[in-house]
């Protein structure tokens, strides 16, 4: 709770620094504030402590996603630094943004009451809205936000009267009430209950991009500031599948037979669309959008198997999929920089070349995207089989290693471009920091593949 | 005034759920219907007021007043989104000198 | 009673297609405000008095207006804008109906709903909605102003001119 | 257990020197003078021959008959233990002194034959392994080892067909005797195992122990000779896989003589007469030896009567004695088929030293045409070779007649109409080398500009030495009929069990000589009024020639019937399996799984318009369907 | 612990590689790694104690432990790894290559990743350690490949992995039937009785990936165009070691494990190769460029192989083993050839060479004797091999023995075809510069060689090697027979 409100003090700071009109301060103050953050979820670690009458509870599930989402949003900052340089206008605003979505992520994490979730999706996901048009004068970005907000609005609707009507028949917005009221049916429900449930789920769904609720997603990723589209494919994606994992598996299991085999069909909707599509793109930034949908299947898959590890192998999904993810989205600004706007991945050509360090651990960093040793990708990868293979979820499995075929091949072909050979090599320019970043991130994600953990959450 | 206060009880919970039903409907239908950026974002609302008095009825049904501060909530939400909706929308005459939704087409495939 | 229930609902349903269905944004936001204000009627008739005039305030007093103040300040008002092809306003209609029916069909099945505390008249009073704001969904009070803060500041970013050019 | 005889472990040293040779010469390529590689190869030949002769003395003095020598156990796992043992016992001893003796005149002929090539060293270490190779053949004590030398010798004969690389023709020609020596390998290899199965060994004093548990017919031992016999057909030009043997007239004419004269070739015929019990066992197969025999004999003579090459003359005689070989095989007289092989190897390779004689001096040229009159300039040369041509025809006392004429009498025994085709066989080898020798040696020299002359000494001793055994190898075995109590037969009894047949009456067997004398006679004198008389000179090439002796000219046509019946359709095939079946259908198939995904990929891609309202409809579509999806699950 | 060490000497060599700048010093360097790695294989391979292993508990919850060991197969393999490496390496001594520390890291990296594959004992690490082969080995070919190497790298890259994946599937699911708490242990696996019914279909999943990898007919479309286009030191890697690593794991993972799968597929899979056999072959025969044609050639030969390991009869078994040793050392050879052959002529078109013999006589012995250990002949390493096979076979069935034997013919044909296309022939006027062999090359050669006629002539060794686990293996089939639902054929 500390950190929660702590965060929320540190974003109106970072509004108030921004009137000074002195940038470089904000970075550092921002990093400094969460690392405080970082300091005070540690030290909710274990409490288990709930708030307001149980409207949020602070217990080691939500810790863990909270302290792995300040970390990402923690590397995102330090990359920041960088590239807010070129801008002029609202950086202060940009980044008390970000602080204010990761309170709403905060409480999508710990919610126990339908409004915390509400209330939380609505915070992460309006800072975002802004922030996906934090590129006023380009028009792909206003698109981008635009349709972000439509789209992400009109799901709201449909989760409002989800939970109008769940609550129309169980008379709480507590989750463990709903819980217990549910379980009197004994998994028969009725229509309306199952169809608020349904509304629920699409409303969260929609969050993490889950098909066939993911269309905003690739073309938000593509339109938004980059920086901001990794704030969406790390940090919105943790906090989301956290609310996903709060609401399905600690709020609603057993899952109502009818609502389960829906969440198997959106999986493997998931699964074909995010990685057939992914395999025809061209445009690096909507390539990620899609694999990112496909991770999700994967996730989804991971919490549908409904064990008792299912929370744990999500976290370490989600966190190692975001570490991937940052730096290649940092390499990937670095890189349409030095190619003049350039945002197909031919652009990587040549990478190898000019910086060959770079190249080593982009090449990591995609292993890991796509799910092979020794990275932590493919231990993430492993333990979502183990849960559905073991839980018995057979022919879903082999489609979604199909599927996890399908995700090789277009990370690899990144990596062909990258160890392709160019004519004639534009200067690339990377600062200190950020291969810093860059080459931390890719220890760690093979680091994190040799130590996995297991949380007891 | 009483007769106000039990009114409740001599309408049927249903009469209220097909009202929230068909207004949800009306508003989900205009949002596809519309090409006009504003008409869709009135639609939106009128899809929210629809839940919100899905959640009033079951309050009042219910004798809980739970569902009614949530109501509370979602008005507030509602403010605060179709402020940003509104400001995007300002933002994107701005840029395109239109507020015709086939316009945002760039981004895709 | 009742019948005041069908008038409100009568005109509820009427004005609301006429948002659909009315071309020019100014008519639109007028017939919102009169679907809005047989809404508060509704309200009034679920013993729901504190929404009733928070509803009134919020959409009509403001969300309207904001509309309305774009509309104005954008130049909006004319119905410039063309109507989608036919196929796709049928498809709209269809698809709206087909939903209507799915979600009645599934409402209307016998499934009683047992009220959940005694009937009491009183709860939506301001006094007694206000106990319950400010204690059991204090945090959800106090948190919405994050979410408050961070639409203005969005609205002030987006709503200022300024040349700034960022480009990543 | 039979008790060691002292010092015969030198048994080793006879493969040793040729191996040693090949080392020496192999390895030290660059350093050796010219003939120095000659000089050693020949002298470890011949070190070879003597310790073979020490050999023979060392078991008769034991009195023994058979004695192996195990070098070291070369395959032992469970239930499979092959040793590298070498067996000596007459068999193998005459088959050694065989190679090594004949061996070494022919090395020592190609000191001089070989001179002027300037790859002559590697010429001598091939040779060298050659007769290595021939030797495991004839020494292994079991039938691994023995295909150790079986396919040894295949290779030395790809190499030294193959020698002058070349020219494309004789590259093909090498290959062509490889592969299809490996595919009579191939069942060769199969009937080892095969024997390997059925007897838990392969050495062969054990398996000739166990064989006696079987009986005659029995199914798996007709199988196992028939597998054999697929590998013997194949090294020895046999009827079907006889076609590489005239090719590998590519080969330096030395070359030739030890293929068909020493080694190589007889290989087939030792492994079945080694085998003899196992082939007693087997009616069958020894038919179809017989009708293999019979028929190559006759083909391979009737084709010896239109080649005009001298080489392809003296192969297509090789390929018809062979045939005689297995005919004694087929009919259970495998002693009288290696004592054909015996007397065989001295007139063949004299025939072939002969002829290389007159190649060497007609510089290169091989063509009978146009050769002519050498008797004078080369009158050495023409003796040797009407004295192999004599033995080889079977006209008493030479050598070959006591070889044919005991194999005659065996047909004879066996079957009228064997013993008519038989002769017949005979009849038409007496013609044609008679033909040859009088093209070659009698009337004008046809070819201008040549100065025929006598070979050096180096080619000529061996030519002369050859000679005499050629003339009187034959009294190695003396029939009774003249006394002699079949020395050579006797001598090979306790290695080889022939069939038991009852002896032709001496009345009989004087009287088919006479007859077959007789007729001899007759064509002798055909030739000579043919040849020499008429000085008839074959047609050149091209020329229209009646359709049967087209056909025999043109060798029946059976290569060109091989090449368009396995040659070409096996391009075809090969062609088919890469461009249909791997390239047009494996390939595009996996290809087709990528493009397919690919495909479904461009389409769902399609989903995404970009289009807002397109957007929602797909969201509303999509709850509307899920609403009815649960509803309805 | 010295397992650990023979894991992590190629490792960490390769690491320091990387930071070091002077071409020859790297080279050295990585030589120098690979022979220490081999004495120390060598040591194990020779030791009379018992066998050394190496275990650490790595990631609790999932029950996976960091455990390394050996049998006999195992003991092949690493040998077969140890032993070619330094060969692989010396084929890049005295050549220019581009970015050498790169190359060498990345190759003593697959080694590593190969020794990791055969000295697994728990079948979480051995697949870890199966992709770990393919990522150093991608890149090698992707930078220091041939002519479109861009995409056909990339098909190879995606169609192993394939299999792979499959093979994952299968783990975990066998990891799932594991009792308690689960494990992925092979000793555990081995012990666990799935019922014949899964066992069929299992079968193919985790059939798949050894399949593409050996490859058997008809996964085997990638191999072709990837051997012709890969480097030298790739393509060695990839038919020397590589192949023989779908062997093991097959040995590994089939029959210990599914073992009525496997007798249901046996005569399937079996037919399968034989068709591979031929297939390879005949193709062989009309291939015009070298390295495309010995491609096809040890396809045929690794079949031949794959049969025999399905046939699973002792004889069969130690041929294979066997036969694994001998193939390697073969077709590196055979590659090291081509290799010198290509940078002498500039072009590896059969029909643009010819008469080398004249102007390389040296070369052309080797070549030959090479390309005589690759037909099987007595007394190479060859056909002690190939002999014990077709003896395998044989038991099995006669037809079986007799299309594995056509090995022997075709293998002849096109072989000799192609040394007569390349050495023999007239000399062409377009290769007039050729130059016989430099020291570096006997260096390489006459050991390979010398290999392949010591092992063709006492073979003992090896057999011995192997005998326990042969013993082992060849009973596993013989307890499932009457399990079975109902063989086909």
């Amino acid at each position: 709770m500390n950190a929660l409100i702590f965060t929320t003090i540190l974003g109106i700071i970072i509004l108030y620094l921004g009137l000074t009109k002195n940038k470089t301060i904000l970075a550092p103050t921002a990093i400094a504030g969460l690392l405080v953050t970082l300091f005070l979820s540690f030290k909710d670690w274990g409490l288990s402590s709930s708030f307001f009458h149980e409207m949020v509870i602070f217990d080691n599930f939500s810790v863990a996603f909270n302290i792995s989402m300040i970390i990402i949003t923690i590397v995102i900052f330090l990359f920041g630094v960088d590239y807010y340089k070129m801008m002029e206008l609202h950086v202060a605003e940009q980044y008390s943004l970000m602080i204010f979505a990761l309170v709403g992520a905060f409480l999508m994490t710990s919610f126990s009451n339908l409004i915390m979730l509400f209330l939380g999706i609505e915070i992460l996901s309006i800072p975002l809205y802004i922030l996906a048009g934090g590129k006023k004068f380009s028009f792909k970005s206003n698109e981008a936000s635009f349709k972000y907000f439509m789209l992400g609005s009109f799901a709201t609707a449909f989760f409002l009267f989800g939970i109008a009507l769940v609550y129309g028949a169980s008379a709480t917005f507590y989750l463990p009430e709903i819980k217990t009221y549910i379980a009197q049916f004994h998994g028969n429900l009725p229509p309306m209950l199952l169809i608020g449930l349904l509304f629920i789920i699409i409303g969260v769904a929609f969050k993490v991009a889950v098909a066939p609720f993911h269309f905003w997603s690739p073309d938000v990723y593509e339109g938004s500031p980059t920086l901001v589209t990794a704030f969406m494919a790390t940090v919105v994606k943790t906090a989301g599948f956290a609310a996903f994992y709060r609401l399905l598996g600690i709020g609603l299991l057993p899952l109502p037979v009818p609502l389960e085999k829906a969440l198997w069909v959106m999986t493997g909707l998931t699964l074909l669309i995010g990685n057939l599509v992914a395999l025809k793109q061209s445009n690096f930034k909507r390539l990620l959008a899609y694999s990112s949908i496909a991770h999700s299947g994967f996730i989804m898959l991971a919490m549908l198997s409904q064990h008792s590890s299912s929370a744990s192998v999500i976290l370490y999904y989600t966190f190692v999929y975001s570490v991937a993810t940052v730096p290649l989205f940092i390499i990937f600004i670095l890189v349409k920089r030095a190619s003049n706007g350039h945002d197909h991945i031919a652009a990587f050509q040549g990478l190898y070349k000019k910086k060959p360090w770079i190249a080593v651990f982009m090449t990591i960093l995609l292993m890991s995207m796509a799910g092979i040793p020794p990275t932590a990708g493919f231990l993430a990868k492993y333990q979502v089989f183990v849960l559905s293979i073991s839980q018995g979820y057979l022919a879903i499995s082999i489609f979604a290693i199909l599927m996890a075929i399908v995700g090789i091949y277009y990370y690899f072909n990144v990596v062909r471009e990258v160890f392709t050979d160019r004519d004639h090599l534009e200067p690339l320019v990377i600062t200190k920091l950020n291969a810093g970043i860059i080459i931390v991130c890719g220890v760690a994600v093979v680091v994190m593949g040799i130590f996995v953990w297991h949380l007891p959450i | 005034m009483n007769e106000i206060t039990s009114a409740i009880q001599l309408i049927p919970l249903q009469h209220y759920i097909i009202l929230s039903v068909t207004l949800f409907s009306i508003g989900m239908m205009g949002v596809l219907f519309r090409r006009n950026i504003i008409a869709i974002l009135m639609c939106l609302e009128l899809m929210f007021n629809s839940a919100n008095l899905l959640l009033a009825a079951f309050s009042a049904y219910h004798s809980d007043p739970s569902g009614q501060v949530f109501v509370f909530f979602i008005m507030i939400v509602a403010a605060a989104e179709v402020a940003v909706g509104l400001s995007i929308v300002v933002m994107m005459k701005r840029n395109v000198e239109s507020v015709d939704i086939n316009l945002l087409n760039r981004l895709k495939w | 009673m009742v019948f005041l229930f069908y008038f409100l609902s009568a005109i509820m349903v009427i004005s609301a297609l006429l948002v659909v269905f009315s071309k020019s944004p100014i008519n639109n936001v007028i017939y919102l405000i009169i679907c809005f204000i047989a809404m508060a009627g509704h309200y009034i008739l679920l013993n729901a008095q504190f929404l009733a005039v928070v509803h009134i305030i919020v959409y009509t007093g403001a969300i309207m207006v904001l509309f309305l103040f774009v509309i104005m300040l954008l130049n909006l008002n004319k119905a410039i804008i063309p109507q989608k092809s036919a196929a796709a306003r049928i498809l709209a209609v269809v698809t709206g109906g087909l939903f209507f029916l799915v979600l009645i069909a599934a409402t209307r099945q016998t499934f009683v709903i047992t009220p959940r505390y005694a009937f009491t008249s009183e709860i939506g009073l301001v006094a007694n909605v206000g106990k319950t704001l400010f204690h059991e969904f204090l945090l959800p009070f106090e948190i919405s102003s994050v979410l408050f803060i961070s639409a203005m500041v969005g609205a002030v970013m987006f709503g200022k001119r300024d040349h700034s050019v960022g480009d990543d | 257990m039979v008790e060691q005889i002292p010092n015969i472990n030198l048994a080793w040293l006879v493969p040793a020197f040729p191996l040693l040779g090949f080392l020496v010469t192999g390895l030290a390529n660059r350093k050796l003078k010219h003939n120095q590689a000659g000089i050693i190869a020949s002298a470890m030949v011949l070190l070879s021959f003597l310790v073979s002769v020490v050999l023979f003395f060392i078991l008769r003095a034991s009195g023994q008959n058979e004695a192996t020598v195990t070098l070291f156990n070369w395959i032992s796992i469970s239930g499979m233990n092959i040793p590298f043992a070498l067996l000596i016992d007459h068999l193998s001893l005459t088959m050694m002194l065989i190679v090594t003796g004949v061996g070494a005149l022919i090395h020592i002929y190609s000191i001089g034959y070989m001179h002027d090539d300037e790859r002559v060293n590697s010429f001598f270490a091939q040779m060298n392994l050659f007769t290595f190779s021939m030797l495991l053949l004839v020494m292994g004590a079991n039938y691994l080892v023995l295909f150790i030398g079986w396919e040894g010798v295949g290779l030395c004969s790809y190499l030294l067909i193959g020698f002058w690389f070349k020219n494309p023709e004789y590259n093909y020609a090498a290959r062509k005797a490889f592969v299809m020596n490996r595919i009579g390998d191939l069942g060769f290899i199969l009937g080892i195992i095969l024997l390997f199965f059925t007897f838990k060994t392969v050495t062969f004093s054990e398996i000739f122990v166990q064989a006696s548990g079987f009986q005659v017919g029995a199914p798996v031992i007709t199988l196992i000779t028939i597998l054999l016999l697929v590998g013997a057909v194949g090294k020895s030009a046999q009827i079907p896989l006889f076609t590489w043997l005239p090719d590998a007239m590519a080969g330096p004419t030395p070359v030739s003589a030890l293929i068909h004269a020493a080694t190589m070739v007889t290989a087939g015929i030792y492994m079945i007469a080694r085998s003899s019990i196992l082939y007693n066992l087997a009616p069958l197969t020894l038919n179809i030896i017989i009708v293999i025999g019979l028929a190559t004999a006759i083909i391979a003579a009737l084709i010896g009567l239109k080649q005009n090459d001298i080489k392809k003359v003296l192969a297509y005689s090789t390929v018809s004695q062979l045939g005689y070989m297995f005919l004694a095989l087929g009919l259970g007289a495998y002693s009288a088929g290696v004592f054909h092989v015996t007397t065989h190897s001295f007139f063949k390779a004299l025939l072939f030293l002969g002829a290389g004689s007159v190649i060497h001096a007609m510089g290169g040229e091989q063509d009978i045409r146009k050769m002519g009159g050498l008797r004078k300039k080369m009158p050495l040369t023409y003796f040797t070779f009407l004295a192999a041509t004599l033995a080889i025809s079977g006209i008493p006392p030479f050598s070959g007649f006591f070889s044919k004429d005991l194999i005659l009498s065996k047909a004879f025994e066996h079957s009228i109409i064997l013993y008519i085709l038989a002769l017949g066989g005979a009849l038409i080898t007496c013609f044609y080398m008679f033909r040859l020798l009088y093209l070659v040696f009698f009337g004008e020299q046809r070819l201008a500009g040549a100065h025929p002359h006598e070979a050096p000494k180096v080619m000529t001793i061996p030519l002369i030495i050859l000679s005499v055994l050629s003339v009187f190898g034959g009294f190695l075995n003396i029939p009774s009929l003249f006394n002699g109590d079949s020395e050579f037969i006797t001598f090979l009894q306790t290695a080889v069990v022939s069939k038991a047949s009852e002896e032709l009456s001496h009345s009989t067997e004087i009287g088919l000589i006479l007859g077959s004398l007789l007729l001899l006679g007759l064509v002798i004198f055909l030739a000579y009024r043919t040849f020499v008389s008429k000085s008839i000179i074959p047609a050149k090439d091209g020329e229209p020639m009646p359709f049967f002796s087209k056909l025999i000219a043109n060798r029946f046509y059976i290569d060109e019937m091989y090449t368009t019946v396995f040659e070409k359709p096996f391009g075809y095939l090969s062609d088919f399996f890469y461009n249909k079946v791997e390239n047009s259908l494996l390939d595009p198939v996996v290809d087709e799984i990528g493009f397919t995904t690919s495909r479904v990929g461009t389409l769902l891609r399609k989903l995404q318009q970009g289009n807002m309202s397109f957007y929602l409809f797909a969201m509303v579509a999509g709850i509307l369907l899920f609403i009815i999806f649960i509803l309805i699950v | 612990m010295i397992v650990l060490v023979i894991l992590l000497i190629p490792f960490i060599t390769g690491l320091l590689l990387l930071l070091i700048r002077n071409a020859a010093t790297i080279k050295l360097m990585a030589l120098a790694s690979a022979i220490v790695n081999l004495a120390a294989t060598l040591s194990l391979a020779f030791s009379t104690q018992a066998s050394s292993s190496y275990s650490v508990s790595w990631i609790n919850f999932l029950d996976i432990n960091f455990a390394l060991g050996y049998d006999g197969t195992s003991l092949i393999m690493l040998s077969l790894t140890s032993l070619l490496f330094p060969f692989i390496i010396m084929a890049g001594m005295k050549r220019e290559q581009e970015h050498p520390g790169l190359l060498y890291a990345l190759i003593l990296f697959t080694q590593s990743a190969l020794i990791g594959v055969f000295l697994a004992q728990n079948a979480f690490l051995f697949y870890i350690f199966w992709e770990l082969t393919l990522i150093p080995l991608y890149f090698i070919l992707l930078l220091w490949g041939g002519e479109g190497r861009r995409n056909i790298t990339f098909k190879f890259f995606i169609y192993t992995l394939t299999g792979s994946l499959f093979l994952l599937f299968g783990i975990i699911y066998l990891y799932s039937l594991t009792p308690g708490l689960h494990t992925t242990d092979f000793s555990v696996f081995s012990q666990l009785n799935i019922p014949a019914n899964t066992q069929v279909w299992l079968f193919w999943v985790l059939f798949i990936a050894f399949a593409i990898k050996m490859p058997v007919f008809p996964f085997h479309t990638w191999q072709p165009s990837t051997y012709t286009m890969a480097p030298t030191q790739g393509v060695m890697i990839l038919a020397g070691v590589m192949t023989k690593m779908g062997i093991y794991g097959a040995l590994r993972f089939l029959f210990p494990i599914i073992p009525a799968g496997v007798l249901y597929w046996q005569n399937t899979v079996i037919i399968l190769s034989l068709i591979g056999v031929i297939y390879a072959s005949v193709i062989a025969f009309r291939q015009t460029n070298l390295k495309t044609l010995i491609a096809f050639s040890s396809m045929a030969h690794i079949s031949l192989m794959v049969a025999a390991m399905f046939v699973l009869n002792y004889y069969a078994l130690q041929g294979l083993l066997f036969q694994v040793l001998s193939h390697g050392i073969t077709i590196v050879a055979l590659f090291y050839v081509v290799m010198l052959i290509e940078e002498k002529t500039g072009t590896l078109e059969l029909p643009k060479m010819g008469g080398i013999k004249l102007l390389a006589p040296y070369m052309a012995i080797l070549f030959l004797l090479i390309v005589l250990g690759s037909v099987a002949l007595p007394l190479t390493a060859g056909f002690v091999g190939e002999f014990l096979i077709i003896t395998g076979l044989f038991q099995q069935s006669i037809w079986f023995a007799l299309f594995g034997g056509f090995t022997m013919v075709l293998g002849a044909i096109y072989m000799l075809y192609a040394y007569q296309r390349v050495m023999l022939g007239e000399k062409r006027p377009d290769l007039e510069n050729i130059t016989d062999l430099k020291r570096i090359d006997y260096i390489v050669l006459i050991p390979l060689i010398t290999l392949i006629l010591v092992l063709g002539i006492y073979p003992q060794p090896v057999f011995n090697l192997v005998e326990t686990s042969v013993n082992t293996m060849q009973n596993l089939l013989v307890p499932v027979a009457d399990v079975l639902p109902s063989l086909p054929l």
